[in-house]
């Protein structure tokens, strides 16, 4: 069935489909609308899941952990100064090999006050231990939480999964998306499994302290799960196409024009689709350029990625998120897995915004730049529109 | 309609921009049409200017960003005509559906012209004290670009509003439809 | 010893949360435990909100299992405490123990929120400024159906609140009071004791408050009248941390005394 | 598949997880003639090492620190703590 719906009514459906038991909910924009929707899915008697309305971020993960580890599935969403409230949780259920979702529609984080969109919040969470997937439409929003709780539950993962999506551009905009049935959706996703359960019956207990070397296993052992879940994705991907016509899973990540590409560009998320719109424009030109778009921050797929990337001259990654003092995350990722010039350009930080034209101009300068000289290092882009900003002049303390 | 069409939505926080957006969306979405809607970005506020942005076209839609060139702009409240500017970057061959009564408004643009507040207060759409004119200019847009059809238009209020409230915005829509002028294009 | 006397008291239909604290330790170390229990060890601030994951999830899961959250003091009166107010305003259905030794014991006996005034700790070396903070009364506060205190000076009463609260659906909040000997600068061998003389001194009371109704615990009951009440030094003079104790800290304390059978009093008569 | 590589932070009960307390102890109590079989040494023993078998305490030295709670509580001093040999 189509219908049109934002991100957040997506993901709120998807967890509907995916007969989530628990969701410990805590609003902040832009994911509110996420646990809105779920609250008035409760109300009218759609969900059979139980609300938490817990009083912070922190809590909201810890329900969501105490739910998952006593056998039942669940779910929460965040965005920004949550996600960062919520960091030593978000430790803690990986460290548990918890297998549960959370939805994280990014925003920026303060200070200042900010709240539109930007991924640092998201990115920020890369050495969590989680299994980490971005979406580029409300579509891919809905499509990856259905995964993410089937790639969650394998036996071979058994960790936690983190569904990013853009705040505002996703979170709440409309358009089509194919909702597949109830049928599909309870085949695809088998009934619950998960390491231990926490009951009386089993009286296995989880987190006492352990030694140095067994605590060492255990994080290689998550390091090893994550690694070996690029399998786990690709045949649930596979798997999810046949119940989504418009499915293109199968892979972790999503070439455009890239075969025959000399330069690509590499982005996350929903500008993507504004860049697709660039590179069009660009090939029309005469310009052999393609696009990478990165769907799995982790695992990251370095085979992958040297398969489609590794025979360019040089590529430019457009990052919408910092690691301030060097550069954008996903910059910093590709130079640790291919050996061929890269420029990493940040831009659209805090809300600002950033479309086809940039892109454009962005990468038409890149292929410039790049065919006469070494490209390199970190560029920070700001869109024509934006004019010369007024900054407060530092003082000095007394 | 040409493969695409891009309409921006300006009036203020509470008349229900952001609805309209996403009811013409969804009329739109009927018709086998993609289709996106989405607001600016913000804190919403109850009387500040807002826009949306409503995007149609029958081939999947891969622009994110708000809209800047759009090929028609939709105006709820004319008094915003005065202190900003809605009519920023509409194409020469826009168009503007503006809630308007009495002697047209000269803009430089194909105009059509609807009273849509006082088909509001006839109909007594008023809630927190304000008419709700924003689905009652959709039968005036649907009237100038002839997308999407009224029906489909009256099919998605019916989704979105339950009851009398449907009712009404449905019957508002046959109406506005009916007494939308169109006005000569006057070059300034 | 609180743990072994919560066996006998709630059986064996039990899931322990267990926070950041003693507990965490005294389990020993993974893959194997000490506890008779399923625990689910989890972070300082972390246990109110679990449990409220872990008693729902037992709910959808058709199990009658009394979910019990184990915590120290501080996990209780200080870091841990937004989680807990908001589980006890929910009225999140699962038991709450605070082991209260009035410190950090943990990691070397620091000042905590719970810590009385003029105790000495490795953060207070001049003795707290600062009185205990009012646990109990802010658990009534948050209209949960049942909130007590004990102490392990009296193992019988310590049980008996524990199998009534068993039977009690919703939020309910036991705070006992744990006498430690490295802390509180005793003989380990007279933790019974000391237990005891908190509460024959006054300066712990034993009640127990069903849906608002208060009942003051028969051990406790002579301190209802300031002059049936056993003087505090007795309670003070047994333990070191109170070495710095001066006669305006004394006197601090016994007002404390006095203010807190007030206002159980006042409580009594509403 | 192998899941050979798969660690879980779980843990299940086993008697002395904690290590054998017992040599922690510097002095051990030793139950006298004296003991009326009262049960307060078992209630109160922080460790579950000291019960009453056939109205008599018996101590399990394996796991006893040594604290002296139960001879402290024992009301008729049955209980004597003696200097480990």
């Amino acid at each position: 069935m189509m219908k049109v719906m934002s991100g957040n009514e997506a993901v709120a459906l998807a967890v509907k489909l995916a007969r989530v038991g628990v969701v410990g909910i805590y609003p902040i924009t832009p994911q509110t609308t996420i646990i809105e929707e779920l609250a008035e899915m409760r109300a009218r008697g759609e969900l059979s899941a139980d609300i938490v309305r817990v009083e912070s971020e922190h809590s909201a993960m810890a329900v969501t952990l105490g739910a998952a580890v006593s056998g039942v599935r669940s779910f929460t969403a965040t965005s920004s100064q949550g996600l960062l409230y919520m960091h030593e949780m978000v430790w803690w259920t990986s460290g548990s090999r918890a297998p549960l979702v959370m939805v994280v529609a990014t925003r920026a984080v303060g200070a200042p006050w900010n709240i539109w969109n930007e991924n640092t919040d998201f990115m920020s969470e890369r050495d969590s231990g989680w299994i980490m997937a971005f979406a580029s439409t409300p579509q891919e929003a809905l499509d990856l939480t259905l995964q993410a709780f089937r790639i969650s539950e394998d036996p071979r993962v058994f960790l936690p999964v983190m569904v990013g999506m853009d705040g505002f551009i996703l979170s709440h905009t409309k358009t089509n998306v194919f909702i597949p049935s109830q049928e599909d959706v309870d085949n695809f996703i088998p009934p619950r499994r998960q390491p231990y359960v926490i009951d009386p019956e089993t009286k296995e207990s989880m987190g006492n302290i352990f030694p140095p070397i067994y605590y060492m296993k255990l994080r290689q052992s998550i390091h090893e799960a994550i690694t070996n879940s690029e399998e786990v994705i690709k045949e649930v991907g596979r798997e999810y196409n046949k119940i989504s016509p418009l499915g293109d899973y199968g892979t972790l990540n999503v070439s455009y024009k890239l075969d025959d590409a000399d330069y690509a560009v590499v982005t996350m998320g929903a500008w993507s689709l504004d860049a697709m719109e660039a590179v069009d424009k660009l090939r029309e030109n005469g310009l052999n350029v393609g696009l990478y778009r990165v769907r799995y921050i982790r695992p990251w797929s370095e085979k992958e990625i040297r398969e489609n990337l590794g025979d360019k001259r040089a590529i430019l990654v457009v990052d919408r998120a910092t690691s301030l003092g060097r550069g954008g995350p996903l910059y910093l990722e590709l130079k640790s897995t291919l050996n061929i010039p890269i420029k990493g350009v940040v831009t659209g930080l805090g809300g600002v915004s950033v479309g086809k034209r940039d892109f454009y101009s962005l990468i038409s300068r890149f292929v410039e730049e790049a065919r006469y000289s070494e490209v390199g290092g970190v560029e920070w882009y700001y869109p024509g529109e934006v004019k010369e900003v007024e900054l407060g002049t530092p003082r000095t303390a007394h | 309609m040409e493969s695409s069409l891009e309409i921006r939505f300006h009036g203020r926080g509470g008349q229900g921009v952001v609805t309209a957006a996403n009811v013409l969306a969804e009329a739109a979405s009927l018709e086998n049409m993609f289709s996106s809607a989405f607001p600016i970005y913000g804190a919403e506020r109850r009387g500040a200017e807002i826009e949306s942005y409503c995007r149609i076209s029958r081939t999947q839609i891969r622009e994110t960003s708000p809209i800047e060139e759009p090929d028609v702009v939709v105006i709820l409240d004319p008094t915003l005509l005065k202190i900003s500017n809605p009519l920023r970057g509409l194409r020469k061959d826009g168009k503007v559906v503006i809630n308007w009564k009495g002697a047209s408004p000269s803009v430089g643009f194909k105009t059509y012209t609807v009273d849509a507040t006082g088909i509001a207060l006839e109909l007594k759409l008023v809630k927190s004290g304000w008419p709700l004119v924003n689905i009652v200019m959709l039968g005036a847009l649907v009237k100038a670009t002839g997308v999407p059809s009224l029906e489909s238009l009256k099919m998605a209020i019916g989704q979105e509003f339950s009851g009398n409230l449907g009712e009404l915005n449905k019957r508002a829509v046959e109406l506005s439809f009916e007494r939308t002028f169109e006005v000569e294009q006057i070059v300034a | 010893m609180t743990m072994r006397m919560m066996g006998m008291a709630l059986g064996n239909n039990v899931a322990l949360i267990v926070v950041a604290g003693c507990s965490s330790v005294i389990q020993g170390m993974g893959p194997k435990n000490s506890y008779g229990y399923p625990a689910l060890n989890i972070a300082f601030a972390a246990g109110p909100a679990a449990a409220s994951g872990m008693w729902r999830a037992f709910k959808q899961r058709n199990k009658d299992v009394t979910v019990v959250v184990w915590a120290g003091d501080g996990g209780t009166a200080d870091i841990g405490f937004a989680s807990l107010s908001g589980a006890a305003e929910r009225n999140e259905n699962f038991i709450y123990v605070c082991v209260d030794n009035e410190a950090y014991m943990n990691s070397g006996g620091q000042r905590s929120g719970s810590t009385p005034h003029g105790a000495v700790t490795p953060t207070t070396p001049e003795g707290k400024k600062e009185n205990k903070k009012e646990l109990l009364f802010l658990m009534l506060d948050h209209h949960v159906p049942y909130a007590a205190t004990a102490s392990v000076g009296y193992p019988h009463d310590l049980m008996d609140k524990l199998r009534r609260a068993k039977t009690i659906e919703g939020f309910r909040y036991l705070q006992v009071l744990t006498p430690d000997p490295y802390g509180w600068l005793f003989d380990p061998s007279r933790t019974a004791e000391v237990g005891k003389l908190a509460v024959q001194t006054c300066y712990w009371p034993l009640l127990e408050v069903v849906n608002g109704r208060v009942q003051v615990s028969n051990e406790s009951l002579h301190c209802l009248r300031k002059e049936t009440r056993r003087p505090l030094r007795d309670f003070l003079s047994v333990q070191g941390r109170y070495k710095r104790l001066n006669d305006q800290d004394y006197k601090e304390l016994e007002s404390y005394v006095d203010y807190t059978w007030d206002r159980i009093l006042k409580l009594m008569r509403t | 598949m192998s899941l050979e590589y798969q660690v879980f932070p779980v843990s299940t009960p086993a008697e002395g997880a904690g290590g054998k307390t017992g040599n922690w102890r510097t002095v051990r109590p030793v139950v006298t003639d004296r003991c009326i079989g009262c049960n307060a040494c078992f209630l109160w023993c922080p460790e579950g090492t000291i019960g009453v078998v056939g109205r008599k305490a018996k101590v399990y030295y394996e796991y006893c620190k040594g604290c002296g709670v139960c001879a402290n509580v024992c009301p008729v001093k049955a209980i004597e703590m003696v200097m480990e040999q």
